[in-house]
């Protein structure tokens, strides 16, 4: 069912997967170790989606997961790390080996070319890039027709035009939505309300649902409306190990464990059976990761929110 | 993000008895920031000197983070711009467009705070790669928030670590442009004044107004000039009268060491 | 915004027996809508007819006010969309680069709701000014949201009275944008599908879809065809058979009398 | 002492607008009869500040008493009216006599010139305008330099290209701020955030002073940063008769007195000199209107919000 439909919102990842075709371009809404689409990731990888188009503000954990599933043939990203864990391994090796396309933008010009996408303007101008190898290679390479050197019509000054990002799907982790799809997001929303509104279809991933009337109770929160949602995904934990701003921290312990095994692909194929394919689903997966006793230990300090 | 990560390896160098390089990195850095500034800041030592310069002579700056964090209080330390133990006592938290966009490109940032991988004579940054001696390419990074900070605050201040390889005459990849091949700001067609300051835990470093390209601000107490030139891949401008960094003071280290920095997480 | 305020002047008027206009007018704007659009409203019949929409048929209509109000479910009549009675029991309260740039011209609105000073038979709007017989301008209220609409919604809706001097030849200011010079959307370079529908006390209109001239669809009960064409300042299309506009079911009639609009603000 | 001062931000309106020159291009943040800086638009009266420029998405009462007190020689704005109490008669009529050069958007194209401004952007491209005599009369006149036809350099789609608005000074209305100017609005904020963020200065109109501590409760909230705000001018029921959320209602009884009055240039004078030359300053204003019962008459239901 389409966002118009009369049939509820709320599904499970493995249902919403089935409905991504491979070759399909996917925004991630995730942030380096911060609210990423974990759940949606792993189902994606059990469903083996293929050939899919990536674009990330900083791809994180999500992507690197992706690009190490090999389902990953376009990558279009402002920047990447684990932060302190580290540089995004699975991401990086397939750049050295040249098994994916990546075109390199920053923070500011993917924010811009997502808001261009929400905006519904196929094009933005931005000062950004202008003078680097960053642009340089755009323009030699797979961004050659995205960017295109252009001056103002009323200044004359020179920019650099970017063409709008309008992901096939959009998927953003949210805090609280309720089952129309309003969302609410706690904490610093880096280039979500840009990028979730560029897409064409919009799926979130909600670690609680909640009534409409909690989401009357502050609208002015309401980051994402819910007409422009197609599908809930109600995934508490959803997110593990990356952290959720106020509802649990990152999973240090697991997030090492990670980088060792991606660094090397025998071992990354051992991690991917181990904590993707041998689990039928998400809580299949937290409990690999210790159950509820784990998750009460990521559980957030309600005052500190991690 | 990597490109505004703590500058590795000074674990616990002392440059005179008693006062670590970092201690006087951060102490440099603070003193480049004035009240009432807006600066974009990252972890580290540039969190540490902007903390300091806000405890000290500039109460009012504004420290704002690229996802959308301004003037946040942590308790304790984080790991990232991702870690939410960045996101506490903030004034606002808002995103990419308002801090990059509404600020940033808008011109109101007056500093901001970049790390590297490499830094060139002109100024220029690489975050994305490094290449092997074999001609192997490590990617590392990319920009994240960094090429846009180069292009577009009014002052880049760099703190990194001293290292000949680190401060090659070209970068190896132009992630962040400077001066580019020693052109003029406006010559490139940039808004942001471009690369003001390089605090390494050897020297502080400057442009010249003429030539664009490196020239020696001050050398830490405890490094000789050799020492430096040594360890610097470019050539640099050196005054002929070569000014001594000042060490910090009495009070600025008591906040260092007892407030701002206690786990010595930054100040290794 | 005038562009979308209350039709006047239909005071009372009945059609038929015990029922009046308004209230046609309310059941035949609702039956345009479909459950799961996207519709960007104005205050007036056209907020009477979504939520009857809502009541009914489209319980899944997402209503927008181009302020920043979505889906509210208002305890007392507003006066105006920046009038505090609208907020109330909103789903998202955000402002108009969200309504109208992230819906409106991202291509999400399905339907917009417009009121117009005159309309002409190519669907062209004038919510500007008025030119009196002497040649003097009086000018009134300008375009809000209105050129907006017209020239980004799918389908654009105006609910209005009907009277010769309000449903001109040419408009006396093209304020927004309907079939300009008969030519298409696409040849006038407009990304919305234009004006569809017409409501008025007396009829609804539509545009034939090769001239892109005013049709008519249907005839209100009660109206004589001549009465229509006396009151109209433009040729219409006629259809050889011509419809009755359906009347509101008695449900209808309910919910709009007791529920929706039971002190006859709007449905006078 | 600008933003960066160590002087407090906290001022009267009297003090602000001794620092606005006359000539300057203010822009706006009312709608209609909502959050209208009355409190400073008295004030400019006051101090006869000429040859104004006023900007504003969609001009009021606000922009209505300048433009009736002779004051704006150039207008920039995408509509108006006084929603039930009819459109705004002052300007209408100086519009009629030609004694102001306007110039008439529309409410998107309004927010994306401020939004340009915001963003540092020079230009912004729209898809509105087109086709229409509003932006015939914009070509042909006063916004002949402000709009310009241009194609998509990717899509070679027909664009209108317009100018960026940064006006000299921004004034917004809100419901709270903090000494430092951190501001958090109630409601719908139409344009604010954009018009807010593209003023060179801004300056901010606050119901009620808050600690900073109470900002840092809720900083998803905080629509404009402290460090951009040059000045909090604290003044209770500082937009009457207009409405602010949550706070108070429109005071139905004095717009109509002031529509009646400003229907004809001799009356209007008389208002002008009862409720704005006369008083010293906004207390003395609110007395004329019934002073401190008055004003309880209108405070918002908590609930409700009006």
């Amino acid at each position: 069912m389409s966002a118009s439909g009369t049939v509820g919102k709320v599904k499970s990842a493995a249902e919403v997967v089935q409905g991504i075709p491979s070759g399909a371009h996917i925004a991630l809404g995730g942030f380096a170790i911060a609210r990423n689409v974990i759940a949606v990731v792993h189902e994606l990888i059990r469903q083996q989606k293929r050939d899919l188009t990536i674009s990330q503000g900083v791809v994180g954990l999500d992507t690197d997961l992706l690009v190490g599933a090999g389902l990953v043939k376009h990558l279009i990203m402002g920047g990447g790390s684990l932060d302190r864990f580290g540089p995004v391994p699975c991401v990086n090796r397939a750049r050295e080996t040249k098994s994916l396309v990546c075109e390199d933008y920053t923070s500011l010009s993917m924010c811009f070319r997502y808001l261009a996408g929400a905006l519904g303007l196929s094009f933005i101008p931005i000062k950004s890039l202008i003078a680097s190898e960053v642009l340089e290679r755009l323009e030699a390479g797979a961004g050659a027709g995205d960017v295109q050197r252009m001056k103002c019509p009323f200044t004359g000054e020179e920019y650099v035009a970017l063409r709008a990002l309008t992901p096939d799907v959009s998927l953003v982790h949210v805090q609280v939505a309720d089952r129309e799809g309003n969302c609410q997001i706690d904490g610093p929303r880096w280039e979500n309300e840009e990028q979730a509104k560029a897409g064409r279809r919009l799926i979130v991933v909600a670690e609680e649902i909640v009534s409409t009337e909690y989401i009357q109770r502050s609208p002015e929160r309401t980051i994402i409306p819910g007409h422009r949602v197609e599908a809930v995904i109600h995934q508490p934990f959803g997110a593990v190990p990356t952290a959720v701003f106020r509802r649990y921290d990152y999973d240090a312990e697991h997030l090492r464990l990670y980088v060792e095994h991606a660094q090397e692909p025998k071992r990354y194929q051992e991690y991917l059976k181990k904590f993707v394919f041998d689990c039928r689903d998400h809580s299949e997966y937290l409990e690999k990761l210790g159950g509820a006793k784990r998750m009460e230990q990521l559980k957030a300090d309600p005052v500190l929110g991690y | 993000m990597s490109s505004m990560q703590v500058s590795e390896g000074t674990k616990g160098k002392e440059l005179v008895p008693g006062i670590r390089a970092t201690e006087i990195m951060a102490a440099a850095g603070a003193r480049e920031l004035r009240d009432g500034e807006v600066v974009i800041v990252g972890l580290g030592l540039p969190e540490v000197a902007t903390v300091l310069a806000k405890r000290t002579h500039a109460p009012r700056l504004a420290a704002l983070l690229e996802v959308g964090v301004m003037n946040s209080v942590p308790k304790d330390t984080p790991v990232g711009l991702a870690d939410s133990r960045i996101f506490y006592r903030a004034t606002c938290w808002s995103g990419f467009l308002d801090v990059m966009g509404m600020n940033l490109h808008r011109g109101v940032v007056d500093a901001g705070f970049l790390g590297a991988l490499e830094l060139d004579r002109f100024g220029n940054i690489n975050t994305t790669l490094l290449k092997q001696e074999s001609g192997k390419v490590r990617y590392i990074n990319g920009s994240a928030g960094g090429n846009d900070v180069a292009s577009l605050a009014k002052r880049v201040m760099v703190i990194m670590r001293h290292e000949k390889r680190k401060l090659p005459l070209a970068v190896a990849h132009l992630t962040s442009p400077g001066f580019v091949g020693g052109r003029s700001r406006q010559e490139l067609g940039l808004r942001g004044g471009g690369p003001w300051r390089v605090i390494t835990d050897m020297a502080v470093l400057g442009f010249d107004s003429v030539t664009h390209s490196a020239a020696l601000v001050s050398l830490h107490p405890g490094i000789r000039l050799e020492e430096l030139i040594e360890n610097t891949g470019f050539p640099l401008h050196i005054p002929k009268e070569v000014p001594a960094t000042p060490l910090p003071t009495a009070e600025e280290l008591r906040l260092l060491r007892e407030e701002i920095d206690p786990k010595r997480v930054y100040l290794r």
